[in-house]
């Protein structure tokens, strides 16, 4: 019995910890890689999952329908950025403490923004797999997780792919390593990071869809996951890409280990733990480089 | 605005009932508190008004605050100068408003604040809602009637991490050591919770006869897709009993089918014993409202008794002919008010002396469609006996195949 | 004259100033009136109103200022002043609870244990880049609220009811007194914000959010004083929600750390200008003033969508607030 | 007290493969004008770190007036006399300059007189009329009269000057010049880091030359300019600009 409840344990921690991960993506782009502190990540990823529930409610299923929404957040993205960087980048400030203050008004407006169009209210999705569980010997896992969760893993391979053989994706990662870098191969580093940027907005799109199929959400359900979503970039490692999933199936896995054995009631205190003690102990992350 | 400054108590001035509603933040759901108000003042100004004057509604937005209710009940009270107040929407909010009542002597009533007035003890309140006496414990207890007229003795106990929960699951332990049922299992867990697998495994492995569970909505959600993703065995009859959502149409809309056999607390539902005219006509005329304004379309929960509300107030001013407000308050406490959810009477600290809270089994739901909810036999109440109008169906997974 | 008179001279005449110690006895004899008119506000007035809602904004001013010892001197943006905030209030409601502790003694505690909160954050966060801080913040607040839950004697998540201690009887009702109590914190706070802001620990503050390395090459212990200022903020943060319970006799996690306060705490800095004393004095008074006349009046998304959207404004065209607008108008006109 | 001031052992620092620095021996006596040079990325502001605080080597010690200050903190070693510009000025913006030298001053040698004496500071390197601006306000010359003012007006053992003259002026050149001249005169040791050759020449009583983290040379200035490893390196690079 124990045995089983174990392995059910790690199991949906497992799937939570994709899910998490789905929703650190973006941040571990524009936080790990550009050091942008976009604390409004998760409202972006609420945004998507308000979008996937529109088009939901058409008779799409969220998550094919994800992805046409993530070109669509890629350009908003780009916009967003192009907003950003004309305040700050042009201004010559490298004032991240501005620049926080800046993504929390943004994340306010946003979240608004949603109250005002689809009220307070708690909405979900309707796919065919939700109630249906997939039964592997003891284990059972629900395809309400299962299915979101793989687009963890999916996400995470293809953008690790990316970066590492695309001509893009290696100027992006030479952007984080040194701007100055860059310009001097005639790449111009301002539309690089436009593009990172709206690549990690469109993760926000898929990742949103993901979320809603878990379960229903409100407009203001981002707030839960700021703090774990930094968990999962920080405890990664800046910039680590598939340190990201590394970091989210641990944080999941201790959380479900937690709240089956110890107590439900402390497992919002996981995620802020980890964060704090790698903060403390181990700034650089599991597979980050030092800083 | 010049009506601030107007004396309230010339003739023919309008009688002015204060409030504030939850228009925005976490239990902005409940709003619909206003559309039950608005109809009733609309029916009574229509039949001339109380005392023949007409009747104004003074409300704000509390922003379902508990820091905004003194400084907005004050300046109701002190700079609107209104007649009748309305507490805010439950007992949360309505806490730190007590002390303020009683030491003002104000005449208040209740809106779905669960033994709201069990500690402060003020003889001018009375709840609008039929939680009946020693609420904070027995308002539930229909579920452990029904437990025990179906042979349940061993019971587990889960509750979220908020106000209204922790008090339901409090209430329930005491009643289940009093009807000797052994509580196997209690968890509490925090809001937002949205993965209930490991929960729903610890609670199968202690084989209980019956779930009690308090949760909110978002959870109540998850709760009852973790029901359909993983079970939770053959032993259990009854699962379910303060599951707050349910009472919401956008949550039995979304979860439709999955609902089948849960069971859950309600104050109305459409069965042939509780039923009657007036309710019918209530609720017709505010799904209009609902859809012009995209409140909850069934509206079962709150507005009827909002409406009560309304109807409290004129029993008692009229029942006094004046606005004295030790009179009003012996007015309601010597007479039955008869509502459109059935007939009041109030013991010495406002609550209705007959608990008139449902326990109603889901059953035969197909589909999402909402409009299903309005039939009868959707919603079969279990409890009490006097409304019941059928039989528990056990064990769960038995009420749910069918 | 020589020529270091002249520099001096010069100097003064540039920004029309007058000699540091008439400022601080203008300063202080403010301080004094501002108080002496809250306790005649207490006697003339007899609508409670006053008293529930001056109360609200006051609060405000307090939290701004306790908030802008950190945030605005050092820079570094603690999101979760609600949290120290909430620590505050359970502080003060476990001692009420437990001895029926009277006002002094709640607020003492409140500050220690904020004090002490600041410092254990502070100790974990401050050693790495700032943006780490500003995010353990964020996470602070859930963490602070699932131990509150967990802790049944406060009540968990059901909030607890409590009868604080009277207020004496010369202060003429609760309200009142509450308010007297209130202020007098707020004028210690923005008093205390002062001294840090003319001291050379906020010379210390302002040169380390300029530029961390070269304050601490210039002697400034960079982590020290981000420690202390951090204590010293959360303390006064603390302190600011430890009357509530007196306030409002009951509390519940969803209030005491409640995201509008967080929001306003930071907003009200933003917008009045954080780098004096007086921003957070004039933001708070401003938005709180508003939002107390907007509550009943525009519909409070409307009114969140609006600090929002005054939030980016102020960040991307005016990020010294309104106090640096008014200097720039000064300065041009001077010029 | 008659050791030196400062001395560097076997300093090494590595940037992940990268050896950035060392092994670097180096000594530097009371009152000398030590001049550093070097192309760029040849570790000579790796070592200034070193010296400074900023940077704790991997391997090697530092001493500062016979003390091991390798595990110090800047801000101790500041209080001990070691003040040092930055090559890029790193002024303390939104305070006045008056402020900016009161930092300093607050924190290593507090006195009633504070301001009286970082006016006396300002004057002498010509920013007294800027005395009440904002630091932000100032244009590159006065930045970085600034910076060293405000290494200055605590009146250290050390004067790290870290390439203190870029982009200057030729008259702007001579007026630093006079200033660090009149320093060293006080009893100062000055160490300056500089690519103006002329300026390094003219100042040093000793010049130290570094090529990919390493001392290549070390002697007088004349001697120096006549080592055909030094023109190699460096002399063949800057005659191109």
């Amino acid at each position: 019995m124990i045995l089983e409840l174990l392995a059910n344990a790690i199991s949906t921690g497992v799937l939570l910890g994709c899910i998490y991960a789905a929703l650190a993506l973006g941040l571990a782009v524009s936080f790990g890689l550009l050091h942008i502190p976009n604390i409004a990540h998760p409202v972006f990823v609420v945004t998507g999952a308000f979008a996937a529930t529109v088009f939901n409610a058409m008779g799409f299923d969220p998550l094919l329908v994800s992805l046409p929404l993530a070109l669509v957040f890629y350009g908003a993205g780009i916009a967003f950025f192009e907003f950003y960087s004309r305040i700050y980048e042009k201004r010559g400030e490298s004032d991240t403490m501005q620049a926080l203050t800046l993504f929390f008004g943004v994340s306010l407006v946003i979240e608004t923004v949603l109250v005002m169009q689809f009220g307070a209210d708690q909405r979900s999705t309707d796919v065919d797999y939700v109630g249906q569980s997939l039964t592997l010997g003891p284990v059972v896992m629900p395809y309400r997780l299962l299915i979101p969760a793989l687009v963890a893993p999916v996400m995470v391979t293809a953008l690790w792919l990316y970066l590492k053989y695309t001509y893009a994706g290696i100027a992006i990662r030479a952007v984080a390593h040194d701007e100055r870098a860059l310009s001097v191969s005639g790449i111009d580093p301002g539309w690089i990071k436009r593009h990172a940027f709206g690549i990690a907005a469109a993760t926000a799109a898929i990742s949103g869809a993901a979320l809603v199929i878990v379960g229903p959400i409100d407009p203001f359900a981002g707030r839960m996951q700021i703090g774990r979503a930094f968990a999962v970039v920080i405890l990664a490692g800046m910039g680590s890409i598939p340190g990201t999933l590394a970091a989210g199936i641990l944080i999941g896995v201790t959380e479900a280990l937690v709240g089956a054995f110890g107590s439900p009631s402390w497992a919002p205190a996981v995620a802020f733990t980890m964060l704090l003690a790698t903060l403390a102990f181990k700034p650089s992350g599991l597979f980050g480089a030092a800083r | 605005m010049p009506a601030v400054w107007r004396t309230a108590h010339g003739q023919g001035a309008p009688i002015r009932i204060g409030t504030t509603i939850c228009k925005t933040g976490a239990l902005s759901s409940t709003k619909s508190t206003l559309t039950g108000l608005e109809l009733w003042r609309d029916d009574v100004n229509k039949a001339g008004g109380l005392l023949g004057r007409p009747v104004e509604l003074v409300t704000y937005d509390d922003q379902s605050a508990v820091a905004q209710i003194p400084s907005l009940y004050s300046k109701l009270v002190d700079i609107d100068k209104v007649d009748v107040l309305i507490s805010p929407y439950g007992a949360g909010l309505s806490a730190p408003l007590m002390p303020f009542v009683k030491q003002r002597d104000l005449f208040m009533i209740g809106m779905f604040a669960l033994a709201g007035n069990d500690v402060t003890r003020h003889d001018k309140f009375f709840h609008s809602a039929p939680w009946g006496p020693e609420s904070k414990t027995n308002w539930a207890r229909g579920f452990f009637d029904v437990a025990k007229k179906n042979g349940c003795s061993r019971i587990a106990v889960l509750s979220a991490d908020v106000e209204f929960a922790k008090t339901a699951a409090g209430g329930a332990e005491q009643i289940a050591g009093e009807y000797g049922m052994t509580v196997v299992y209690k968890q509490s867990y925090p809001p937002a919770t949205n993965d209930f697998s490991s929960i729903l495994r610890n609670i199968k492995a202690q084989t209980p006869d019956a779930v009690f569970v308090c949760s909110y909505p978002p959870d109540s959600t998850a709760l009852v897709r973790g029901l359909s993703e993983v079970g939770i065995g053959d032993s259990v009859k009854l699962f379910g009993g303060a599951m707050v959502g349910t009472q919401y149409a956008s949550l039995l809309g979304s979860l439709g089918p999955a609902l089948n056999g849960i069971v859950s607390f309600a104050l109305y539902a459409p069965e042939p014993t509780m039923a009657n005219s007036e309710m019918t006509a209530f609720l017709s005329r505010y799904e209009k409202v609902a859809a012009e304004q995209g409140l909850d379309p069934l509206g079962f929960y709150i507005p009827p008794f909002a409406y009560v509300a309304g109807q409290l107030i004129a029993a008692a001013v009229t029942g006094a002919g004046s606005l004295d407000k030790a009179a009003m308050a012996k007015v309601l406490h010597e007479t039955e008010v008869k509502t459109i959810a059935g007939p009041a009477k109030f013991n010495d600290i406002g609550d209705w002396t007959e608990r008139r809270v449902l326990m109603v089994q889901f059953r035969d739901i197909k589909g999402k469609d909402v409009a299903q909810f309005r039939q009868a036999g959707r919603q079969v109440i279990l409890d009490p006996p006097s409304l019941r109008s059928g039989d528990l169906v056990a064990p769960l997974t038995k009420a749910r195949s069918s | 004259m020589s020529l270091r008179e002249n520099a001096m001279d010069w100097a003064v005449r540039r920004t029309g100033r007058t000699p540091r110690a008439t400022r601080s006895l203008v300063f202080a004899l403010g301080c004094l009136a501002v108080l002496a008119l809250g306790v005649v506000l207490t006697r003339m007035v007899d609508n409670p109103y006053v008293f529930f809602a001056g109360y609200v904004v006051i609060q405000y001013v307090a939290l701004a200022t306790g908030w802008n010892v950190l945030g605005g001197y050092a820079g570094y943006i603690n999101f979760g002043p609600t949290a120290f905030y909430g620590v505050g209030v359970y502080m003060a409601a476990f001692l009420v609870k437990a001895m029926g502790a009277p006002l002094p003694v709640a607020i003492a505690a409140a500050g220690v244990a904020g004090a002490l909160l600041g410092l254990a954050m502070g100790w974990m966060t401050l050693r790495v880049q700032g943006v780490y801080f500003a995010i353990a913040t964020i996470a602070l607040v859930v963490m602070a609220e699932t131990v509150i839950h967990n802790i049944d004697y406060l009540g968990g998540a059901s909030g607890l009811a409590l009868m604080p201690p009277q207020a004496p009887a010369w202060a003429g009702g609760q309200p009142q007194f509450m308010l007297m109590v209130m202020l007098a914190i707020a004028v210690a706070f923005v008093a205390l914000a002062r001294w840090i802001e003319i001291s050379a620990m906020g010379r210390g503050l302002r040169a380390l959010k300029a530029s961390e390395i070269a304050a601490e090459c210039a002697g400034v212990p960079t982590f020290r004083l981000k420690l202390i200022a951090c204590a010293v903020s959360g303390a006064m943060l603390a302190i600011a929600g430890a009357p509530y319970v007196y306030y409002a006799s009951f509390i519940e996690p969803g209030t005491a750390f409640s995201l509008a306060l967080s929001l306003n705490a930071i907003a009200m800095p933003l917008i009045g200008g954080k780098r004096s004393w007086v921003g957070p004095v004039i933001g708070a008074l401003l938005l709180a003033t508003v939002q107390q006349a907007a509550s009943v009046t525009i519909s409070s998304e409307l009114n969140i969508l609006v600090v929002g959207v005054v939030l980016i404004l102020f960040v991307a065209v005016a990020p010294d607030g309104i106090v640096g607008i008014v200097e720039k108008l000064t300065r041009r006109r001077g010029a | 007290m008659s050791g030196p001031i400062l001395e560097v052992r076997g300093v090494e620092q590595r940037f992940g493969p990268f050896r950035a620095l060392g092994p670097v021996d180096l000594v530097l006596h009371r009152g000398e004008r030590l001049g550093i040079i070097g192309p760029n990325g040849s570790g000579k502001t790796t070592l200034i770190n070193c010296i400074s605080g900023t940077l704790r080597p991997q391997e090697g010690r530092v001493l500062f007036d016979g003390v091991d200050v390798t595990d110090v903190p800047p801000h101790r070693r500041a209080r001990m006399g070691l003040s040092r510009s930055f090559q890029i000025p790193k002024p303390f913006t939104g305070m006045t300059v008056l402020e900016n030298l009161l930092v300093p001053i607050d924190q290593i040698s507090p006195s009633a007189d504070a301001e009286d004496r970082a006016i006396a500071v300002l004057e002498s390197v010509g920013l007294q009329r800027r005395a009440a601006h904002e630091a932000g306000d100032l244009s590159q010359l006065e930045l970085r009269k600034l910076e060293l003012a405000r290494a200055l007006v605590v009146e250290p053992k050390v004067l790290v000057a870290d390439e203190a003259m870029a982009g200057l002026s030729e008259g702007e050149i001579d007026d630093v010049l006079a200033i660090l001249t009149r320093l060293s005169g006080t009893g100062i040791a000055v160490i300056m880091i500089e690519h103006i050759m002329h300026a390094v020449m003219r100042f040093s009583t000793r010049i130290v030359c570094f090529e990919t983290g390493r001392t290549i040379a070390d002697a007088a200035p004349d001697v120096i300019a006549a080592d055909p490893l030094v023109q190699k390196v460096y002399f063949g690079e800057q005659t191109r600009h």
